[in-house]
């Protein structure tokens, strides 16, 4: 089957789908990359409370050129507003939030997910000298719920869903949900069970491009 | 729109199962949500363990739970030996931690912040540290102190929008905003109510977040 | 010599002899009893910082009696006043500054204290079934300085400065100084050095009334 | 009177030792006490460690800190591989701790409070915890961390007075009062400055307590 009788998702196209699935209420983290712009997709009239780390709750969209508060700011460091509702904690009470369990929700982006949720997302090397680790493992291991949003392989082509990860690991057994650019995949005591795919993907199709084994739920 | 405010006190006590660990707000006389206790009363919650800064003085809403023989055990770091408390413990009808005030207060932050166990010097060389497991750190006997949880936590707030977002008067923040992050369920009652966005940002001490449930109780 | 030739302080006097050594600026908690009257021997003019348990900083005299503000106590729940500059924190944050060492003084009654330093102010006995500790261990072994107020002897004329404490500890080796009825005593590397005492009296006279040795250093 | 305003640069460096332990608050460009990093360039304090979320954008003060050579170790949560920091770090001229950035919080709130070592399950399973303590709590694995002290403190605030209490704009909060508690030398500065008693006690953020020294700098 060729790549053209389906039409992978692009970062925005990954992000509307992510944000489907957010109901109204939820206290949400997003990482930084394509997680930030799932914000963008959330309907406004359905009430989701975004959480940044560096102590902005209730983040709002990005302003209008002439209306930016210099002051105001997200873990992306770029220039947001604040809803009505929001309020500001310090850093020690914003990874409270984070670490307490107190997010129902963390969104982050990864180089690589295994089948029993381990996730790895800050050095592609034990050996790399230079690494930025941020807040990833803080809020892997404290968010009531983790999704990892990611294309579904590297450039090279690689699966990016594993039996194991090969990059050094944020955190174990966390993830719960995958939305990459080709499907959506829940973590199951059984591996990946595909949720969704784009048009026109079979199954086999998408185990041809993932090294991890997956499963479908049949239909009853 | 999300809503936290309910509009009865059966609606604000909905759910806490018997054996749960309720979390008391107050010190003193002073921001503790008596209106939310004598619900509780009320809803008929038993095998209760309750954890608040001191026993319940006589005539308080802490002392008629006690006398209704709905506690189990009391975490605290107050008992009058002539309270209904000290009697009940004498007797051995309760059963009663008692705390060191600053580490109920960290052992609760702890329960909000994901902090899995901490060292204090706190207690560390008394009594309290009996059977119990100590290291030295930095040349000074610290015990290890463990999170403590609450099922629920009532909480007495002064102002309240429908977020959840709670300010407090004066001396009557004391342990409420700390208990508000360390219970799986923290009912709030407020003597005020603001729409959302009234609280100015800054002015917030418990972010919404914390917070399930919010009454408004007037006066 | 008898009593007569010399008088004890009441618990103003040893309040007021010890607020006379607190200095502008310092940040003081003060625990209930007769530390608590101490504040009331600080004169206005000079600012120190007191701090109460529950969450007020820059507590203030007593209010007038028709300027009550229900919502505003101290640790020994009566009602205060806050001095401007003084704001409110909560429990935790409160005891983050009496454990984290922020605390420049506190002074706290004491059934003993040993000339180590030691202190037992929460419980007279192991076996004594009802316990109140409130936050003594945790202002014991976090202030910079602590300061003990109490009567020299007990009722029964046993001396509450001792070789070792009898009753259980609150903390060990964390006394500075102690302010009795009798005498201002500085804890030493040597034991228990006489400061100061009440006209009248000797270094003999106070010694026979004191279980622990104590010193004076010799004026050069 | 207590007054903790000081009138120079001069006087608000003085005393920083060689060697020093000093916390940079700030997070992304907002919250960075700039003229005071400056202010720390001139005085000349040096074999310093310092203590930032983030290792430095090119052009900023901490840039000019660690290309003067004056910085030993960063203890930071990112450092970019193609910034100064991350040069120096590859050459080996730069020690670099990597932290995760609620651990580095919870490590400086630990220092202020006293507590001298917790419990986190971050990092527990990654290459961050090679060598050191852990210990399964609750079917969990934890890392042991230990306190974060700073020697010095540097910090922006939006409105100060006198007695050193402090607010801070929006985001401009992050590090700064978590940073505040947790030195020895704290020393502020202040886009505003309040009366004694006109900012209302609620929306004090950082009590005076923790606070040694403010310095004007208006805009």
């Amino acid at each position: 089957m060729a790549d053209s009788e389906f039409l992978p998702l692009d970062r925005n196209g990954i992000a509307d789908r992510c944000a489907r699935d957010i109901p109204e209420g939820w206290v949400v983290n997003l990482g930084i990359g394509i997680p930030t712009q799932v914000a963008d997709f959330v309907p406004t009239d359905r009430e989701v409370i975004f959480h940044a780390e560096n102590g902005v709750i209730g983040v709002g969209p990005a302003p209008a050129p002439d209306k930016v508060n210099p002051f105001l700011i997200n873990a992306s460091t770029t220039h947001v507003t604040l809803r009505p509702g929001g309020c500001f904690v310090h850093h020690a009470d914003s990874f409270a939030i984070a670490r307490g369990g107190h997010l129902d929700l963390c969104v982050l982006g990864a180089f690589e997910v295994a089948q029993n949720g381990d996730i790895a997302n800050w050095a592609r090397s034990a050996d790399e000298p230079v690494k930025q680790v941020g807040g990833a493992m803080d809020l892997a291991i404290g968010a009531k719920r983790l999704w990892v949003v990611m294309e579904h392989t590297t450039k090279e082509g690689h699966s990016r869903l594993r039996q194991r990860c090969t990059y050094p690991l944020t955190a174990k057994s966390v993830v719960k949900r995958v939305y990459t650019n080709l499907a959506v995949l829940d973590v199951t005591p059984r591996g990946f069970m595909v949720l969704d795919m784009i048009p026109g993907l079979t199954l086999e199709v998408l185990q041809a491009r993932t090294e991890a084994p997956l499963y479908m739920e049949e239909l009853r | 729109m999300i809503d936290k405010f309910v509009h009865s006190m059966t609606e604000a006590m909905a759910g806490i199962e018997d054996g749960s660990t309720v979390l008391l707000g107050g010190f003193g006389d002073v921001g503790i949500p008596t209106p939310l206790l004598n619900g509780l009363i009320e809803q008929g919650a038993r095998d209760l363990t309750i954890v608040v800064v001191a026993g319940g003085r006589d005539g308080s809403a802490i002392e008629r739970l006690l006398s209704l023989g709905r506690v189990r055990k009391m975490i605290c770091s107050f008992v009058r030996p002539a309270s209904l408390a000290g009697r009940l413990l004498q007797r051995g009808e309760l059963e009663v931690e008692i705390v060191p005030q600053g580490t109920m207060a960290e052992r609760m932050r702890a329960a909000g912040a994901g902090i899995t166990g901490f060292y204090t010097p706190t207690g560390a060389d008394t009594l309290l540290a009996e059977g119990r497991e100590t290291r030295e750190i930095g040349g000074r006997l610290c015990l290890l102190e463990y999170p403590l949880p609450g099922d629920v936590a009532l909480i007495e707030a002064w102002c309240a929008d429908r977020w959840g977002n709670l300010t407090f008067r004066e001396s009557a923040r004391n342990f409420n905003p700390v208990m508000a992050m360390a219970a799986t369920l923290t009912i709030a009652m407020t003597r005020n109510i603001a729409a959302l966005g009234e609280i100015t940002p800054d002015a917030v001490v418990t972010p919404g977040i914390f917070v399930d449930r919010v009454l408004h109780v007037p006066g």
